[in-house]
């Protein structure tokens, strides 16, 4: 009897309605030699970035069209200090204060929902709604009455991240095997020492999938917000540079926006590499 | 006529150097029944995997009737069609009906005839699956799905049967049909058997030469001939069985007993 | 008492399916009923928060304004996102056949999963004008390394048994994808499909509400900028159950071709 | 041995059980004493799992009670009620992301025996069933023999008065499977426990088993009983050779397949 009809025993579970998009977002193809993993990567970008010098060189491009690495990098030494930084920290403040939100009521959400059949039922097509529809749009609704304050943005990110770590917790919690669950009952182990001995420790790949997931969808939640609305943020900043076709400076800020992802999300890996020792 | 020549094989399992099989040198002859018995990780399974080119081994040869095969050199496709291989877990793939499952050989190796289809039909009607050669194999019991991995690695016809302990995983009555089922089919079809497993009363009652393993390194410690009469129920309690069965015992025992001391 | 049985069966069936409507409806319909008697009972003005018979008034009203934004936001996605679908599994599938392609391509693409590409859009927007095809191209980039992704890991991933089996046979790689491997990394090519298509949808809207005036995204800026809110609310409805209605077809597809996993 | 053994030690009284149209077990008295290894045999799929289950109190029968020690079992089982058993099942269910010594001292967290001896009764116990060297590797670094006796020390870590084992050496190559019977039979003889484990091979029945008790197919219910006559010598011994063992097994065999074949004809 394989994880599916397990999945679908007498355990409160989604039934086959609520189909995750999760599983391992990141393949076992990252684990290959340290060398593929780094090495290589290191000399292709290295030729990318030469060749990319090359052709704005050859072609003469006008800065306007394409501009070079080293003006690009010069933008960036140039502006860090007084335009970017101050967008990417009001930015991370968002994406943080959103992220946190959602992980606290994505957990507290499954933690209900895999108490009772009926309650994950009605809870879940909710949920599912909300993350396949983008919450951006709701920006220019909650802008009519909250105007350009940034509450508008972190509700906008928990509500596009926390249904994708609430349903991969739940599925995480609902995922067990009934036969651990037999010889858990033959020790008399009662609902909580349950939860705590078995099911936490059990649901952990499927929380840290959901985590990793959700880290993405606040980062591009964020990034989208900024583009509708507010005066400061990466997108804004983005936008704005891209309206004044300073090219130099919409690399610059891409490039922050792409680190700042990376870096969120190595973070995380991180984490769960150390929180589950076992795999 | 099948002939390894010294083959030993070397794996590098986590940092160090383990030697799976060392010296490994067996002969089967076309059409003779041939037991490899020995514990969990003698390597057994190894051998029959070198023998259909899954695992190449470090060093030494497989002769197939004059075809040779060994570290670098492929075994000729010719040879290949010619094995069939049976999975402790009956491996047969969900998505395919029963009779898809066994007609997959006919697939892979390329013969499409209509022959070819009446001669699966008529291994699945004899094997008595026909009831469920059109289910999906995820509602078959375990006897059932096992009996249909048989038959697959049989619908192409190969005069080498290799089994790596067929019915390890089924309980005692259903592996004791399993092996007077596997004796009638050995006895109509002729071909020689490699079959690998670590219950000695099977290799006892199935076999007509038996190969001894011992674990690190794998090496094979004795060949054993078994003659009984009558291969059925009453063969159980034949005295030479329990002869036989000792005497295998006996000299697994001792090296184990060996290297606890 | 054969007819009473199955009578009990269907009614407990019946009884079941009306429990499970239920309860899914539950939530939508309390939710609704809150906002409406919260609306009219605080009279908010109809610019501010309308009631949703005011949405569905507008819905059916400016349905003819809202269509061709409507056609062309769904035109968009889906065109996108097979196109996007095609590249990321035909990509794995060349990776699997030529494990150098992968050397050069999979690190950059776990990076584009990791990295928001989202802020390429106004760059595209520049270099692409504000048409359909800078929307085009931000979908594209947006879900194709996240399906590429899965599909490599589902290959990676797929049951050794099966693999082994394959190998016994000496299939080609072609065979070995065609009759193992695809099928059984289904699943996990799904599980990226279905991330895909949200992300997707998030690309377009995005692009739309970044600039230009084509598509739901821009009208629901319109519409808020001159106070229209029905139909603003109306815009989100529609795009909400676009997504619905795309990731719950997804999964009936998913159900449907690994239904005997 | 404590003061001589007690009679009806664990009472089974016509337990019976089905899921929804097809009943599994049918009016099931069984006695068990105090002291006694009680093996049941049967073929796949006449509901002995279950029967187990119900003795181990994960499952309740549908009519019929279970008594240990004069008292029926309540229907809630908690980890009072559940610290005088120990259960071994098909598959060893140990917890990866815990190391060997934390899934053996796992019944002590539950019953709470942990204290000062707690520590010195897992090493104890690792070490009689070998298993001291692996104490800190994780589950899927085992092989499987080392796995189901890293179960089998689970389950007797709370010292249990009645030891369930449901078919533990199914998973287990025949060699070492004889090994860990011959272990069992140890541990057995050792602490006089009393033992009902279930299998479906008839060797390791009569070699284990003072009393074998044959179940019949679904809708199950006893099939006989049979005393294992055989004394401890024949069974450490080579017992296959006894005449006894073979007339015996001859018997189970036919209550087994259920064809009553006259004396003579075998």
């Amino acid at each position: 009897m394989n994880k599916r009809d397990a999945f679908a025993q007498k355990v409160p579970s989604l039934g086959n309605m609520v189909d995750l998009p999760v599983e391992n977002i990141m393949a076992p193809v990252l684990k290959r030699a340290w060398m593929k993993k780094f090495l290589y990567p290191m000399i292709l970008s290295g030729c990318l970035v030469a060749l990319w010098q090359w052709c704005v060189n050859f072609f003469q491009l006008p800065g306007t069209v394409m501009p070079g690495p080293l003006s690009v990098v010069r933008a960036l030494r140039t502006n860090f200090g007084n335009i970017i930084l101050p967008d990417l920290l009001f930015t991370l403040k968002i994406i943080a204060a959103g992220y946190a939100i959602s992980i606290l009521t994505g957990f507290l959400l499954a933690a209900l929902c895999s108490q009772s059949k009926w309650l994950s039922r009605s809870i879940a097509p909710i949920a599912v709604m909300f993350m396949v529809m983008p919450t951006i749009i709701l920006i220019p609704i909650f802008m009519v009455f909250l105007g350009f304050s940034p509450i508008v943005r972190v509700i906008v990110v928990s509500l596009q991240c926390a249904p994708i770590i609430m349903l991969n917790t739940l599925a995480g919690f609902t995922a067990m095997e009934p036969s651990h669950l037999e010889m858990l009952s033959a020790h008399g182990c009662s609902k909580w020492q349950i939860f705590t001995k078995y099911t936490f420790f059990n649901a952990m790949p499927r929380i840290f999938t959901g985590l990793k997931l959700g880290c993405i969808i606040s980062i591009i939640a964020a990034l989208g917000s900024d583009f509708a609305m507010g005066k400061t943020g990466l997108g804004y900043r983005i936008k704005i540079s891209s309206s004044m076709v300073a090219l130099d400076m919409v690399f610059a800020t891409i490039i922050v926006a792409a680190l700042l992802g990376i870096i969120m999300f190595e973070a995380v890996s991180f984490i769960e590499k150390r929180v589950i020792v076992w795999r | 006529m099948m002939e390894l020549i010294n083959v030993s094989k070397r794996f590098i399992a986590r940092r160090e150097d383990l030697l799976a099989l060392s010296g490994i040198n067996m002969r089967v002859g076309d059409g003779e029944f041939v037991c490899v018995v020995g514990p969990s990780g003698c390597g057994k399974s190894t051998i029959i995997r070198i023998i259909n080119d899954i695992i190449k081994p470090s060093s030494g040869r497989v002769v197939v009737d004059g075809f040779t095969y060994e570290k670098n050199a492929p075994i000729p496709h010719k040879l290949i069609r010619r094995m069939g291989f049976i999975f402790q877990i009956p491996n047969l793939y969900p998505w395919l009906t029963v009779r898809e499952n066994i007609r997959l050989p006919l697939d892979i190796f390329g013969l499409r005839g209509q022959k070819w289809m009446n001669h699966a039909d008529f291994l699945i009607e004899k094997a008595g699956l026909s009831s469920c050669a059109d289910q999906y194999p995820g509602s078959l019991s375990q006897g059932m799905s096992q009996r249909a991995g048989v038959v697959r690695a049989m619908v192409h016809k190969p005069d080498i049967l290799l089994m790596d302990e067929p019915f390890g995983a089924l309980d005692e009555r259903t592996r004791e049909r399993m092996d007077f089922e596997l004796l009638d089919i050995w006895r109509e079809n002729g071909m020689s058997v490699v079959f690998i497993t670590h219950n000695i009363g099977e290799a006892v009652l199935l076999a007509q030469r038996i190969y001894i393993m011992a674990t690190a390194p794998g090496r094979i410690i004795d060949t054993l001939r078994v003659d009984l009469k009558k291969r059925d129920m009453s063969s159980f309690e034949d005295a030479r069985f329990e002869e036989y069965s000792s005497r295998i015992n006996n000299a697994i025992g001792n090296i184990l007993l060996e290297k606890a001391v | 008492m054969e007819k009473t049985a199955d009578e009990a069966r269907t009614r407990l069936y019946l009884r079941d399916a009306f429990r499970h409507i239920a309860a899914q409806a539950a939530l939508p319909v309390i939710a609704l009923a809150l906002w409406h008697v919260s609306v009219t009972w605080f009279d908010v003005p109809e610019w501010q928060i309308p009631s949703p018979p005011a949405i569905i008034k507008a819905m059916g009203a400016d349905f003819r304004a809202i269509l061709p934004h409507l056609i062309t936001t769904y035109g968009n996605v889906l065109v996108g996102f097979t196109m996007a679908a095609a590249i990321g599994i035909a990509l794995a599938i060349a990776i699997y056949f030529n494990a150098s392609v992968g050397i050069a391509v999979t690190p950059f693409i776990n990076l584009m999963c990791i990295m928001p590409l989202i802020t390429l859009v106004p760059l595209l927007m520049l270099w692409l004008g504000f048409g359909s095809k800078a929307k085009l191209v931000a979908v594209v980039i947006q879900s194709f390394p996240i399906i590429n992704l899965n599909a490599l890991s589902a290959f990676a991933g797929v049951n050794p048994l099966r693999l082994e089996l394959m190998e016994s046979m000496k299939a080609t790689k072609y065979q070995k994808m065609r009759c193992c491997i695809l099928p059984d990394s289904l699943p996990g090519i799904f599980t990226g499909v279905k991330l895909a298509a949200v992300l997707a949808l998030t690309a377009e809207v995005t692009s739309e509400i970044t600039g230009g005036n084509a598509g739901l995204g821009a009208r629901i800026i319109q519409y808020t900028q001159y106070m229209k809110m029905p139909q603003a609310f109306a815009c989100v409805f529609y795009i909400a159950a676009f997504g619905l209605i795309f990731y719950q077809s997804l999964s009936f597809i998913e159900r449907k071709l690994t239904k005997n996993y | 041995m404590r003061l001589g053994p007690k009679k009806n030690f664990f009472v089974l009284e016509n337990i019976s059980k089905s899921y929804g149209e097809n009943h599994v077990l049918t009016e099931i008295t069984l006695y068990v004493n105090e002291g006694e290894f009680v093996c049941i045999l049967g073929n796949t799929g006449c509901g002995k799992s279950t029967l187990l289950k119900i003795m181990g109190g994960i499952e309740l029968p549908d009519e019929g009670k279970v008594i240990f020690q004069g008292t029926p079992r309540e229907r809630k089982n908690t980890p009072a009620s559940q610290s005088c058993f120990g259960m071994v099942f098909q598959k060893d269910q140990l917890m990866d992301w815990r190391t060997v010594y934390e899934n053996v001292r796992f019944p002590l967290e539950i019953f709470g025996v942990n204290g000062a001896d707690g520590p010195s009764r897992v090493e104890e116990i690792l070490d009689v069933v070998g298993l001291k060297k692996f104490g800190n590797l994780y589950p899927r670094e085992l092989s499987g023999g080392m796995r189901q006796r890293a179960a089998i020390a689970r389950s007797l870590v709370h010292d249990p008065n009645v030891l369930f084992l449901d078919q533990p050496f199914d998973a287990v190559d025949a060699i070492s499977r004889k090994a860990l019977s011959f272990e069992l039979l140890d541990i057995w003889r050792k602490t006089s426990k009393t033992i009902v484990m279930i299998t479906n091979s008839i060797d390791e029945a009569l070699l284990l088993g003072g009393r074998v008790v044959v179940m019949s197919d679904a809708p199950s219910s006893i099939a006989g009983t049979f005393e294992v006559g055989l004394l401890h010598k024949e069974k450490t011994g080579d017992f296959r050779e006894s005449q006894a063992f073979w007339s015996l097994r001859r018997k189970i065999r036919q209550t087994l397949e259920c064809r009553q074949l006259c004396e003579e004809a075998v």
